[in-house]
């Protein structure tokens, strides 16, 4: 997994690029942390490129969730291919992460 | 298409990758289209994380086994690791974790898609785990809302 | 890094792509860099390909089955399919068919890159191939000119 | 192997794409034989998108080569990857085929 940081405004934005899984988990926590500890807190992963993940990868997304809302941050998804997107939806995970179609919708939701 | 294969992988940290590039290849000789292509690896993914995590990684210098086998009607998986699967745990494919838990997802995702899955103990600490994919069909997956 | 993989394959004409795909991992995961990984692939492929064409081709339902050992030294890969070698063949690294044919390439390119060549004729009308390549020094791939 | 076909002035031009072995022999093969039946006999191998080739490929190649000689045409191949290139060096094939860096030269060169 290849894990690209900018910054759009107030938001820090990560593209992730490869597949998720356990041998990715570790590098994707490891991309959020410095991230989670700025000031404002509001974090939108792009998984535009994300062509697969599995439970391990969805354990690290909801790990980076928690951390966020520790530090009473957002976090907000887009661009989820449509499988990749199945498994949110299988997983009910749909229902506690906030998932945009693209950027430019999720970088407006930010208040 | 059908095929029959059988892969025996030493399962340290660093060969999981090669194992996932291996079941990637499997699924997409065996699906018919790209959505049921996800599925299959899904499954294998799952189930082989699950055979390094829980199994091999406490036991170094040790290997996973696993052999797909598969025609245009099924798709049938099994996978052996050491270590012993816990006894008393009982996988619903429904009710996924509500709370915020980073775990605890992949065997329900697993009984999600297949059609069969059977957990069993072999003599020697050894866990075998079998699952089957209906490729015809397309009941697996149409029940997941 | 360091592995051991063992796999066994139905021998269709089908399952040669699944075989291609999964040498090309196993490639990428044993080499150092962009080359040794091209080398390594295409001295799997050479074999992997003899297997199902001058092995299995011939006996349908049969299997081949090969396997590769690797550290940061050394990449060791074996085969065996249904089939006997012709017992009077030299295989010589270099002279290459200066005329145009069409074949006769496979086996000339792996002495070439192999620091070892080794064929055997098992019981069972089987044939089995064992080549070594040397990941450290780049004495194998320095010949080539 | 995705094999794309297309016209420039008098050359047949092919744009290969993956990997040139057993399983695409044939289809190549197949690809050639209406381009070399054509009148003027130019043909062009693009093999820019080519990232593997083995003796099996390479046996293709050569079958299309004494195709198109039978047919008093020309081939040429261009865009070989490096590690390609190497691969036709190693067998001295180079020797045998004519080989350009680019599309430009190699259609340049046809007179
Ligand atoms: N191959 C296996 N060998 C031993 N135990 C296993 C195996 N697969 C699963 N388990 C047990 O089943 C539990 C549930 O697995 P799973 O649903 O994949 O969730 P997770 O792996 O995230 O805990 C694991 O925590 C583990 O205790
Ligand atoms: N695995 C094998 N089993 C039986 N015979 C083999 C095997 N590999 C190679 N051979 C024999 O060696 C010959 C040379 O092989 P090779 O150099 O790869 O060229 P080609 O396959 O193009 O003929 C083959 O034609 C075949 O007779």
């Amino acid at each position: 997994m290849d894990i690209q940081k900018r910054i759009e405004g107030d938001v820090a934005i990560l593209n992730l690029n490869g597949r998720l899984d356990l041998s990715s988990a570790a590098l994707l926590k490891e991309a959020s942390k410095e991230t989670i500890g700025r000031e404002t807190g509001k974090m939108l992963l792009n998984m535009d490129k994300v062509d697969f993940i599995n439970s391990s990868g969805l354990g690290a997304l909801v790990s980076i969730l928690k951390e966020v809302r520790n530090n009473h941050g957002t976090l907000k998804l887009t661009n989820l291919a449509p499988y990749v997107r199945e498994i949110f939806d299988i997983t009910q995970l749909s229902n506690i992460f906030e998932i945009y179609p693209d950027e430019k919708r999720a970088l407006a939701s930010f208040k | 298409m059908t095929g029959n294969i059988n892969v025996r992988i030493s399962s340290s940290r660093t060969t999981l990758p090669l194992a996932e590039e291996i079941i990637r290849a499997i699924s997409e000789s065996a699906a018919d289209g790209a959505r049921q292509a996800y599925h299959l690896r899904l499954i294998m993914s799952e189930l082989v994380t699950n055979a390094y995590l829980h199994g091999s990684y406490a036991y170094p210098d040790d290997f996973i086994e696993f052999q797909a086998d598969f025609d245009r009607r099924k798709f049938s998986f099994s996978i052996i690791n050491t270590g012993t699967f816990p006894v008393d745990m009982k996988i619903e494919p429904s009710d996924f974790p509500q709370v915020i838990e980073e775990s605890g997802r992949g065997l329900k995702i697993v009984c999600r898609l297949c059609s069969k899955f059977e957990v069993s103990t072999l003599p020697d600490n050894k866990t075998l785990i079998k699952a089957e994919f209906d490729l015809n069909s397309q009941s697996n997956v149409d029940t997941i809302k």
